[in-house]
């Protein structure tokens, strides 16, 4: 048991996955401007981690383990990501037309997003079990959807700041993205 | 030799039985979540401003809509709307947001027609221009427009061959007076220092520094 | 927690931690500015001599008639009616205006109004003859007390009773219709705003006519309390007004009067403060104090009420403040209305000749006149002379959300976050800080260290934000409308192709028997073959008779298509100009409109089969109108030819001519039968 | 803006005001500092008012350059005394005798990107001393962690001289104690717990020689020696936690003239208190005491001074309070379990970038509202 709630822990606030090991940055600029729009995202993405997770998981040890096709793990992978994804976007346009509006173009490139596929290759890589993966993608999940949140959140405010004019838009949201990323360090040694 | 004809003969068929296998998944999540109708549509017919002007070339504001739903045309098209739409269109659309091609007519207030009475002919031509039926009249009979019903969108003004409609903004009384926002002594501190540098920086509305 | 252990254990911690004050009153924060009452207490109320010119504006709500009773030219007399809403109005909010003083009217014309906006507005300019004769009971009241509420609504409506304490909402339209909905009646003697003392001077001088209205209103609407709220700051008018109640209550044992000292604190005054500090009950959001059982007027308002009820006086002066900085001798006094502020200004012996703009009100919910001429109206309980301002002010430093507006707000609104989306333009988040909770006390403005004109942010964004609201619907009306039309363009060419297809259906017929149709071309073509059309008529069923009658009817009633495009268009223009917004206009699938599609298309046919016995002339006239070649060659051309060639004449001349024929053919067919 | 805006533009109400600034609340905080710099140099030497003057003048050139640069009014905005405060509490953040280019990075840092990028005073989201901070402890932690120990200690009073040859050359002058920047630094009680704990030790075995530090000293010489002796005595109080205690003062004073409010510092110490007071009973070995907890490095700082600033923390009454509450539970959580001493800076940081959400779900209810 405690085991998962330090791999939570850990994904979650520890190493988090954007402020901490920098991946799944596309989504966190692009999809940050609004605090619904990133919660939606991070919800998708919570959604397609967690399943990708478990899906590469099996899919590793049941099919290319046993044949000795490790070498092909990457592709295989990316193949199980594309589809949990592109059964989310149907389902999301579907059940919550307005979310789908929302997330636009980020939906589909929620594929491309280095977090899946890098949280399907740690599992690998840290010998996960099943529920290891399982809360490794979830907890990694989880940690996205905070931060994308938290970001949000702040990039409203900064948006009705007195920014200078050459650091309006992108450059001040890299700029306190990186101030995030300083300030999550303080969680640093804690979980290993 | 053989274990090498068997590792890819593995490979292949692993590989597609998983493409069967998520085929018949997106399948048959296709058939279960279809969406009808366009939704996109709808909700940018929402953010347009329904002056019907047809300045964007199409026929009114829902054409328009559909068209830029379906990706057929450009998000900068509305003028009325003026950049705010574009950036909403643009939002929900996902598409690039592009300049307004035509910036001087933003910021323009709303006006509404006005018949002069004395001059109108009773040609019913502004009537049958007119995209919101706000037009009263009938032939050889003096036409008046229903004010708060006319959306300012000068359809009617260059069919007149008379020249009896002009637009005109709405007048103040005290029943629509509005306090004017509030102009902060830092704000007009500021503008006496971007006078001086006049030369090389735009001051907007919002007091940013362009 | 015991209110007198409070205030003793409360006032000494005052002292070290001011804002302890705070703890005092019921409701949410509230501020303590140095109130500068004593300028004008200390003088008694001065007498002012009549201006040499009155100007009483005339209020006009946008789609609301006024009646005039008196033009220009005309002598009037003191309390004399001048101009009252017109019976025809449905919402009768505007309150009859009397002339202050006997004099003629001068001029009635556009004159700025004391507003914010410096606008102009229609106003009655009087020029006293200083002799001040007077209508005695101008109202015609018999001194009794009115038996039911609507008698006393019309005593108010007639005397123009407004809200003295500063909204200005007429009182008659402010009460109930019956009896015993009213469980408390208010009587708000919190004059919270710095240097304002008329209530306090009135109290102190009319405590028993305020009491006596108050007492009267209780017996008319069946109210059991009374509760005067007094701050404690006005010792001389709780003295008076207990002394007058002590009097009272032995006549009236069954009304309950209780006058209650309040906390000295600024918006005290304010009505839902007052209820809350009186009472404990909060009037929810939305909602008006006589929903909760409750009526609040202000003292001076009982003390008009009194005299008009047993004076028959309508409300023609008021006592006014005028008090400020900026003046050596600040009075109260009885100042007809339509005064210039300047002339009550001057008589105060400025310290410096006036050019600011005055204020009108208080100096925490007044507001600068644009011209310092604008008249005493019945709202205007202070003139406020500041001295000019000095020449460096403090900047607006950005809001660093410290919070002592949130603190200071009697409303618990949080004013540094409305302020931050104000500021960019975030109305709809504005909105969900429920600014329309705002009551503009100004108490934010106050305490606000960064000296942020935080009110006027606030003006802003709420006309901002109706302003928005109203042009969503506008475009949600253009919208339905323009598809409407839509949908209307497209009927009319399924309708026209209808017909077309009917007309060719007929012609084919007409081909396959021609005799059929050189009888009806005869007929139609000479006037004498009139007879054989009545012969063939009669040989025909009685069906085929109704048919032909229907087929008139619908002539007259279904005019081809642009001239019934307009009559619709002007038919729906009308009933949404009525129904105005909200009510949900129905669209193109509206059953009405399917109906006369159904029946116009039934009319078609019936048109068709019609026309298959007569001409194929007249037919093809029908097909194209617009040619007027055609029509005017057309011999004989029936009604609905003559129809639809008055929908497409454009030119005079043509209309004429068609005109002059027309009436020859009537005058043919009226031959015929 | 709407074509119902008229040109002129009427002034609105109210036109009366209480005459309160923000520079006399900037200036209010800053006074309440002087108790603890006061018994800051009595009881670690004058590096202080070095550091201090070096950021007063960093601070000058920065806010002026940047200013300059954004084309805003630079007199207002200078002497507000806002970037007097960061100023100030990156000093006492910083160890008394860390080299120069210590405290003016520090300061230019958490002024330019802490500040003025973001628009200057009011629109900041993170608190920029502890940004600064940051900044110095992630990029300098050599530096960062050679804290002067206490002149007791030391048995030897580090001399203004000898201050600024520390400061500015890295080392003492030869002449004084051998030169040897060992014999001066010590670690704090923090540190000095932490590295204990790491080793093996219990808590009380750890903090062993600060403790005696508390019971041994004070005890020769003046008056003032006397009475810090007396009550260090009867509450066991170290020279680090004089300054907590002087830090305390000024912040009750703060409190009294409503230039703090009372939610961050009760909502920071009532949290921090609890969890500690929690794991101390669950096991003492382990966990230090509450007073210790709340006496040691930064706490009294943090409390009335850093998570106090109104810009950079929440702004709703409910929203100071879970505000407070957060950063009291992450300091304990970095305090204990942490790779950092001190875990107030990225609490602080931490919960700043909370403040926008914490902001938007405490709204108050508004009068009428259910």
């Amino acid at each position: 048991m405690q085991e998962y709630v330090l791999i939570l822990i850990s994904t979650v606030l520890v190493n988090n996955f954007v402020l901490v090991k920098f991946l799944g940055l596309c989504p966190f600029m692009g999809v940050s401007k609004k605090t619904d729009a990133a919660l939606g995202m991070g919800l998708a993405t919570t959604f397609v981690l967690t399943l990708s997770s478990v899906l590469s998981y099996i899919i590793y040890s049941y099919l290319l383990q046993p044949f000795g096709l490790e070498y092909l793990q990457t592709i295989a992978f990316i193949l199980a990501i594309a589809a949990v994804v592109g059964f989310t976007e149907m389902a999301v346009h579907k059940t919550s037309p307005t979310l789908y509006q929302v997330l636009g173009i980020y939906l589909p490139l929620i594929t491309t997003n280095c977090a899946v596929l890098g949280v399907a290759l740690l599992n690998v890589t840290e010998n996960n079990n099943f529920l290891e993966s399982a809360f490794f993608g979830f907890g990694a999940a989880v940690g996205f959807t905070l931060v994308m949140v938290l970001f949000a959140s702040l990039r409203e405010r900064i948006d009705a700041s007195d920014v200078p004019a050459p650091f309006k838009g992108a450059p001040i949201a890299l700029i306190t993205a990186g101030l995030m990323s300083m300030a999550f360090m303080g969680f640093g040694g804690m979980v290993h | 030799m053989e274990g090498w004809f068997i590792s890819i003969t593995a490979a292949i068929l692993i590989f597609v039985g998983l493409a069967i296998v998520f085929g018949l998944l997106l399948g048959y999540a296709a058939i279960r979540f279809k969406v009808e109708g366009n939704p996109m549509a709808e909700q940018i017919d929402k953010v347009l401003p329904q002056t019907q002007c047809g300045q964007c070339t199409f026929p009114g504001c829902k054409p328009y809509a559909e068209a830029l739903a379906k990706g057929e045309t450009e998000v900068n098209l509305c003028v009325p709307g003026g950049t705010d739409t574009m950036i909403l269109i643009s939002e929900i659309t996902g598409l690039e947001p592009k300049e307004m091609e035509n910036t001087e007519a933003e910021h323009k207030p709303k006006e509404t027609a006005f018949i002069d009475e004395d001059v109108c002919i009773g040609c019913v031509l502004c009537i049958k221009a007119c995209p919101v039926d706000a037009i009263l009249g009938a032939t050889k009979l003096m036409h008046t427009v229903i004010q708060s019903e006319c959306t300012g969108c000068d359809k009617c003004a260059p069919v007149c061959p008379v020249d009896c409609i002009d637009m005109r903004p709405p007048s103040v009384s005290i029943d629509n007076w509005q306090w004017p926002e509030p102009k902060t002594k830092l704000e007009s501190s500021l503008e006496i220092t971007l006078k001086q540098n006049s030369n090389l920086l735009i001051k907007n509305q919002k007091g940013e520094i362009k | 927690m015991n209110a007198t252990f409070m205030h003793t254990f409360i006032r000494p911690l005052a002292i070290l931690y001011p804002m302890a004050k705070r703890w005092l009153h019921r409701f949410h924060g509230g501020v303590f500015p140095q109130t500068y009452k004593s300028l004008s207490l200390k003088h008694p109320i001065k007498s002012t001599p009549i201006p040499e010119r009155l100007i009483l504006p005339v209020k006009q709500l946008s789609g609301q008639k006024v009646a005039w009773h008196v033009a220009v030219g005309d002598t009037v007399q003191k309390n004399q009616c001048l101009v009252r809403a017109a019976k025809e109005n449905k919402k009768g909010i505007i309150v009859p205006i009397h002339a202050p003083t006997s004099g003629v009217i001068h001029a009635i014309e556009m004159r700025p109004l004391p507003h914010p906006s410096g606008l102009n507005a229609l106003s009655i300019i009087i020029k006293p003859d200083f002799k001040d004769s007077a209508l005695n009971n101008a109202l015609n009241v018999n001194g009794e007390v009115p038996e039911t509420p609507q008698q006393l609504k019309d005593i108010l409506l007639n005397a123009g009773i407004v809200g003295l304490g500063g909204a200005g909402f007429p009182t008659f339209a402010k009460l109930p219709n019956q009896t015993g909905i009213i469980n408390t009646l208010i009587m708000n003697g919190a004059e919270c705003e710095p240097f304002i003392t008329c209530d306090d001077v009135l109290m102190q001088t009319h405590a028993q006519d305020i009491l006596k209205g108050a007492v009267m209103i209780a017996q008319i609407l069946g109210i059991p309390s009374i509760i005067c709220g007094i701050e404690e700051n006005k010792p001389a008018a709780i003295q008076a007004m207990n002394a007058a109640a002590k009097r009272l209550t032995k006549k009236t044992s069954q009304i309950n009067i209780t006058i209650q000292t309040l906390p000295a604190v600024y918006p005290m005054g304010g009505e839902k403060q007052l209820i809350q500090e009186l009472t404990g009950i909060e009037i929810p959001a939305k909602t008006h104090a006589i929903d909760s059982g409750l009526l609040v007027f202000n003292v001076a308002t009982f003390a008009a009420i009194f005299k008009a009820i047993t004076l028959g006086e309508p409300l023609t002066q008021r006592l006014v403040t005028v008090a400020g900085l900026g003046l050596k001798h600040s009075y109260n006094t009885y100042a007809l209305l339509g005064t210039p502020f300047l002339t009550l200004a001057n008589a105060g012996q400025p310290t410096h000749s006036i050019q600011d703009p005055l204020i009108m009100g208080g100096p925490m919910m007044g507001f600068q006149v644009a011209d310092n001429h604008v008249p005493v109206i019945k709202t205007t309980n202070c003139i406020l002379v500041q001295p000019p301002k000095p020449a460096t002010e403090i900047m607006v430093m950005p809001c660093i959300r410290c919070g002592e507006c949130m603190d200071a707000c009697p409303v618990n609104l949080l004013p540094q976050q409305m302020f931050w989306h104000s500021q960019a333009h975030e109305f709809d988040k504005v909105e969900k800080l429920n600014i329309f909770d705002c009551i503009e006390c100004g108490c934010c403005s106050y305490v606000c260290p960064s000296h942020i004109p935080l009110v006027q942010f606030y003006r802003h964004a709420k006309s901002e934000i109706k302003h928005n609201h109203a042009e969503q619907q506008a475009a949600e009306l253009a919208k339905q409308r323009h598809e409407f039309r839509l949908a209307r363009i497209e009927r009319e060419k399924q309708e026209r192709e209808a017909r077309i297809k009917a007309k060719k259906a007929a012609v084919k017929k007409q081909a396959q028997k021609p005799s059929d149709a050189s009888s009806a071309k005869s007929a139609a073509m000479k006037a004498a073959a009139a007879r054989a059309a009545a012969k063939r008529a009669t040989q025909q069923e009685s069906k085929q008779e109704i048919e032909q009658s229907a087929q008139a009817d619908e002539i007259s009633q279904n005019s081809p298509p642009p001239l019934s495009a307009r009559q619709k268009a002007i038919d729906t223009a009308k009933k949404q100009a009525a129904a105005k917004v909200g009510s949900k206009v129905a669209p193109n699938k509206d059953p009405r409109t399917s109906a006369k599609q159904a029946a116009k298309k039934a009319a078609a046919m019936a048109a068709a089969k019609r026309r298959a016995q007569t001409s194929l002339k007249n037919d093809s006239n029908v097909t194209a109108p617009k040619t007027e070649a055609k029509t005017d060659s057309n011999a004989n051309p029936t009604q609905t030819t003559e129809h639809s060639k008055q929908t497409m004449n454009d030119k005079r001349t043509q209309a004429m001519e068609a005109a002059k024929k027309r009436a020859a053919e009537r005058k043919a067919q009226q031959e015929s039968p | 803006m709407s074509p119902l805006t008229p040109q002129s533009s009427p002034l609105s109400s109210p036109f009366a005001h209480n005459n309160q600034s923000v520079r006399q609340l900037m200036f209010k905080v800053q006074l309440a500092v002087i108790p603890a710099l006061l018994v800051h140099i009595y009881l670690f030497g004058f590096g202080i008012v070095i550091q201090w003057v070096l950021a007063f003048a960093t601070l000058l050139v920065v806010e002026f350059t940047m200013l300059k640069l954004r084309n805003r009014p630079v007199r207002p905005f200078i002497t507000d005394m806002s970037a007097m405060i960061t100023a100030t509490v990156l000093v006492f953040c910083i160890p008394a005798g860390a080299p120069w280019w210590i405290i003016v990075s520090g300061t230019a840092f958490a002024l330019i990107f802490g500040k003025h990028i973001y628009g200057g005073l009011g629109y900041n989201p993170f608190n920029p001393a502890m940004l600064g901070y940051a900044f110095l402890l992630l990029s300098f932690p050599v530096q960062m962690t050679q804290w002067t120990a206490p002149t007791e200690i030391l048995d030897y009073a580090v001399s203004f001289t000898n201050s600024l040859h520390l400061i500015f050359t890295g080392n003492l002058p030869q002449a004084a104690l051998g030169a040897n920047l060992d014999m001066i630094s010590a670690a704090t009680p923090l540190s000095q717990l932490q590295i204990g704990l790491t080793q093996g030790q219990g808590v009380t075995e750890s903090l062993t020689p600060i403790a005696l530090e508390a019971q041994t000293h004070y005890q020769n010489g003046s008056v003032i020696n006397g009475f810090f002796y007396s009550t260090a005595q009867f509450f066991s109080l170290n020279s680090w936690a004089w300054v907590n205690v002087a830090f305390l003062i000024g912040g009750l004073w703060l409190l009294a003239v409503r230039a703090i409010r009372w939610q961050y510092p009760v909502g920071f110490l009532s949290s921090l208190s609890l969890i500690s007071f929690i794991f101390y009973t669950i096991d003492p070995n382990t966990y230090p005491p509450v007073d210790f907890m709340l006496l040691s490095g930064g706490t009294m700082l943090a409390a009335f001074f850093i998570i106090t600033d109104p810009v950079t923390s929440s702004t709703t009454p409910k929203g100071r309070f879970i505000f407070a509450c957060g950063i009291g539970i992450l300091v304990y959580v970095i305090r204990t379990w942490g790779i950092f001493p001190d875990g107030i800076t990225f609490a602080v940081l931490l919960m700043n970038i909370a403040v926008p959400l914490i902001d938007q779900y405490t709204q108050p209810r508004v009068y009428g509202h259910k």
